[in-house]
C-alpha cells in the first residue's frame, strides 16, 4: 500500500511481520479495509483533526456510537490503530495522541479489573473521558457556527467612499523603515513555514521598472518598444528596462508586436479581448 | 445647521471612516454650536437605513457602531473582484476563538485543556494581531498567566453588535441519563462477568442526587 | 439578470472595492450571460450619479475608473473623525505594503496568498489615500485585477532614492535556501546569461535620480 518516496520499505515490512493490533486475541496484520488511506491523503487526513479529543469523536461518529455509551474496548482498539498508522508513516506524533492512547489503555484496564464491593464510589472510568468529550464537542460545534457566520471580507463588505482632505488636516502615521522591513521579513517567514508559495528574487530595480513600464503602456495603444528606454540611464538603465520587459512577458503582463522582421517591435498591455494572448 | 447637511455628513462620515462609527463619534463630528440632539441623529440613522431598502448596501450596527456594508446576497459576485477566494482560518483557529468567545476570560491553558492540544503560539499571534482578542488580564495563579477576551473588532468582523448574539452553546445531557446509559454499557461491553449489582451501585453512588 | 439587481450590484461593487473601478472590471463582475451592455452600465452610472445630488457623497471618474467620494465641502468637518486619536496603522497594513514594495506589481489576491488572510479595502484605500500604492496595470486573469506598486510618494516618505535602497532581507536559513533555488529557477526561466557584477552595477546606478 505505501508506494511513496516518504516511505521506505523497512517500515512496511515491519508493519507486515508485527501484529497491527490484537483484536479479540486474534493478531491483525493488514489493516483493516474501512482504515485504509492513501498514504498520501493520510497526512492531510490527520492534518484535519484537531487533536486526540477530535479523533476520538470522529471514530464515535462514524460508527455511529452514542458519545455517552462508548465500548471502551473497541474505541481503544480503532484508536490505537490509528496512533500505530500514523508511526508507520513516520508522520511526527503529536504527545496528546499518545497520551490520550494511555488514557484509553487505562481506562480499559480499569473496566478490566473486578472491582472489590467496597470499592463502590468508585467513578466509572470513563466517566472524566465522556465529560471532557461532550465539552470537547460543545466547542467544536459553536465554532463551526462562528466559521459560518457571515465574515468581514468573505461575506460582508464595507461600503468606502474616498475623502479628499485638501489640506492634509488628517494627522497621519509615520512609519518606519524598519517597521515596514519587519512586517515583510514576518510575513515571508510564514509563507516559508506553511505554504509553498515561490518567492522569486530580483533585483529590486527590476520590479519597480515593472511598475514603471506596465503604468506607460495600455491595452488600447501600442508604444515602441525603443521608447520604454530611458537613454539617460545608460547601458545599465537599458538592462534594467529590458529584464523587466522579459518579466511582464514572462507574467503575461505585456504582449510584443512587430509587424515584418527588423521591423520596429511595439509593446503594449495584455488586454482580455486580445485573441492572442500568451 | 439644517437637517440635510446633518445628514449628509453622517452618511459621509460613515462612508469614510474605514471603520464602524460610534454614537459618540459621530456627535463629535459636529462643532458645539452645532451639534444636533441624539435623538436627531438616530432619526438621520433610520432615515440612512430606510433609504437602503431597495439599494445594494445597508447600515448596520456592529460591535464599535454603525457601518454601511454591501447586501450579502451580493457577497457572490464581488468576490469575482478579486480572484480566488477569501483564505480561510484553520478549525483550530476557530475552536480557540469559539474557545475565548464563550469562555471569557480563560488562559491559554485553559483553552488547551479542553482542546485536548496545545494551542499554538502563531494561533494566538493571528488572533491578536488580527486584534479579535486581547489579553485582559492575569490569572493569579502560579505563572501568572494571561487571560484573553474578545474584542469589539471581533464583534465587527464576525457582524455581530453584540456577544449575546453568538448562538447559545449546545447543552450537555443530563449527567444522570450518561450514568444511566453507561452502567448499560459497561455490562455488555466488557465481555467479562460483572455482575449487576455491583455496577448499578457504582452508578448511583457516582451520579449523586440520582436515585 | 433584472435592472435592480444589476444596479445594486455595480454600486455595491463601487462602495466596496476601496479603488476606483474600471468599466471592464465593473462588465467583469457578471458572468457571460448575465453580462449588461456597457450602455447599460453606463446608465446605472449615470442613474447612481444623479441619486447622489441630494446626499454626502458623488460619484465621479477619476483616471482608472469610478468611485465613490466624500462631496468636497463635508472634507472639513470629516477631518474631526481623526482628531485626537493617534493614528495607528495595523501589522496587516504594515505586511501589505511590505508586499508590494519587495514583489511589485502584485495583485491583492497574490497579497492574500502569501499573507494567508483577506487584505481588507480599508488597507487598499488607505494605501491609496495615501498614496504610497497605485495601480499600474491589471493581471489578465478573469475579473482583470489591478496589479500594484509602489510610488514615488511612497520612496519620499521613507526617505529612499529607490527600492535598491529597501534594506535587504534579514537572514533566515529557510528563506536563504528559497533565495537561493528562485536565484537559479530564474536565471534559466530568463534565458539569458546576467553576470552578477553586471547585475549589481545596473541597480546602483539605474536608481538614484532616475525619473
Amino acid at each position: 500500500m505505501m508506494h511513496t518516496e516518504t516511505i521506505s520499505i523497512e517500515p512496511v515490512d515491519q508493519l507486515e511481520r508485527v501484529p497491527l493490533a490484537m483484536v479479540e486475541g486474534a493478531p491483525v496484520t493488514r489493516m483493516p479495509l474501512d482504515l485504509y488511506i492513501p498514504p498520501d491523503a493520510l497526512e492531510v487526513f490527520l492534518d484535519t483533526f484537531e487533536g486526540p479529543l477530535d479523533l476520538l469523536l470522529y471514530l464515535i461518529k462514524r460508527q455511529n456510537l452514542d458519545i455517552l455509551n462508548i465500548p471502551i474496548a473497541r474505541i481503544t482498539q480503532q484508536y490505537i490503530e490509528y496512533v500505530d498508522l500514523m508511526q508507520g508513516l513516520r508522520l511526527e506524533l503529536a504527545a496528546e495522541y499518545l497520551l490520550m492512547a494511555a488514557m484509553l489503555a487505562e481506562i480499559k484496564s480499569r473496566m478490566l479489573l473486578p472491582r472489590p464491593p467496597m470499592a463502590a464510589e468508585e467513578e466509572d472510568p470513563r466517566a472524566e473521558l465522556v465529560r471532557r468529550l461532550q465539552e470537547y464537542e460543545r466547542y467544536k460545534q459553536v465554532a463551526e457556527q462562528l466559521d459560518a457566520r457571515p465574515q468581514l471580507g468573505r461575506d460582508v463588505f464595507h461600503a468606502l467612499a474616498t475623502v479628499n482632505l485638501a489640506e492634509r488636516s488628517r494627522p497621519q502615521p509615520t512609519v518606519s523603515l524598519e517597521e515596514l522591513l519587519h512586517a515583510f521579513h514576518d510575513v515571508m517567514q510564514r509563507t516559508v513555514m506553511y505554504t509553498h508559495h515561490h518567492i522569486r528574487r530580483e533585483p529590486l530595480s527590476v520590479r519597480e521598472r515593472m511598475s514603471h513600464v506596465l503604468s506607460l503602456v495600455s491595452a488600447d495603444t501600442f508604444v515602441e518598444f525603443s521608447a520604454l528606454f530611458p537613454l539617460s540611464e545608460g547601458r545599465s538603465g537599458v538592462v534594467v528596462t529590458f529584464l523587466a520587459l522579459l518579466e511582464l512577458i514572462r507574467e503575461s503582463l505585456i504582449e510584443l508586436a512587430q509587424s515584418e522582421t527588423w521591423g520596429p517591435i511595439y509593446v503594449r498591455a495584455a488586454s482580455a479581448n486580445s485573441g492572442d494572448t500568451k | 445647521m439644517n437637517s440635510e447637511h446633518t445628514k449628509n455628513l453622517i452618511e459621509a462620515a460613515l462612508f469614510a471612516a474605514g471603520e464602524p462609527l460610534s454614537m459618540e463619534r459621530l456627535l463629535a463630528l459636529f462643532s458645539d454650536e452645532e451639534r444636533p440632539a441624539r435623538e436627531a441623529v438616530r432619526d438621520v440613522l433610520a432615515a440612512l437605513r430606510d433609504e437602503c431598502a431597495t439599494r445594494g448596501i445597508e447600515l448596520v450596527e456592529v460591535g464599535s457602531g454603525f457601518r454601511f456594508q454591501v447586501k450579502q446576497e451580493l457577497s457572490p459576485w464581488l468576490a469575482r473582484l478579486w480572484e480566488g477566494r477569501a483564505p480561510r482560518y484553520s478549525r483550530a483557529l476557530f475552536e480557540t476563538l469559539a474557545l475565548i468567545a464563550y469562555r471569557q476570560p480563560i488562559t491559554r491553558g485553559e483553552i488547551e485543556e479542553v482542546r485536548g492540544v496545545t494551542v499554538s503560539s502563531t494561533i494566538m499571534k493571528t488572533l491578536l494581531e488580527r486584534e479579535w482578542i486581547r489579553s485582559v488580564g492575569h490569572r493569579d495563579v502560579p505563572g501568572r498567566p494571561a487571560l484573553y477576551g474578545t474584542t469589539r473588532q471581533f464583534l465587527d468582523h464576525f457582524n455581530l453588535s453584540s456577544l449575546d448574539q453568538l448562538p447559545p452553546l449546545p447543552e450537555t445531557s443530563a449527567l444522570d441519563t450518561v450514568f444511566h446509559a453507561e452502567a448499560e454499557a459497561m455490562a455488555h461491553a466488557i465481555e467479562i462477568p460483572v455482575s449487576h449489582e455491583v455496577a448499578d451501585t457504582d452508578v448511583a453512588s457516582a451520579s449523586p442526587g440520582t436515585k
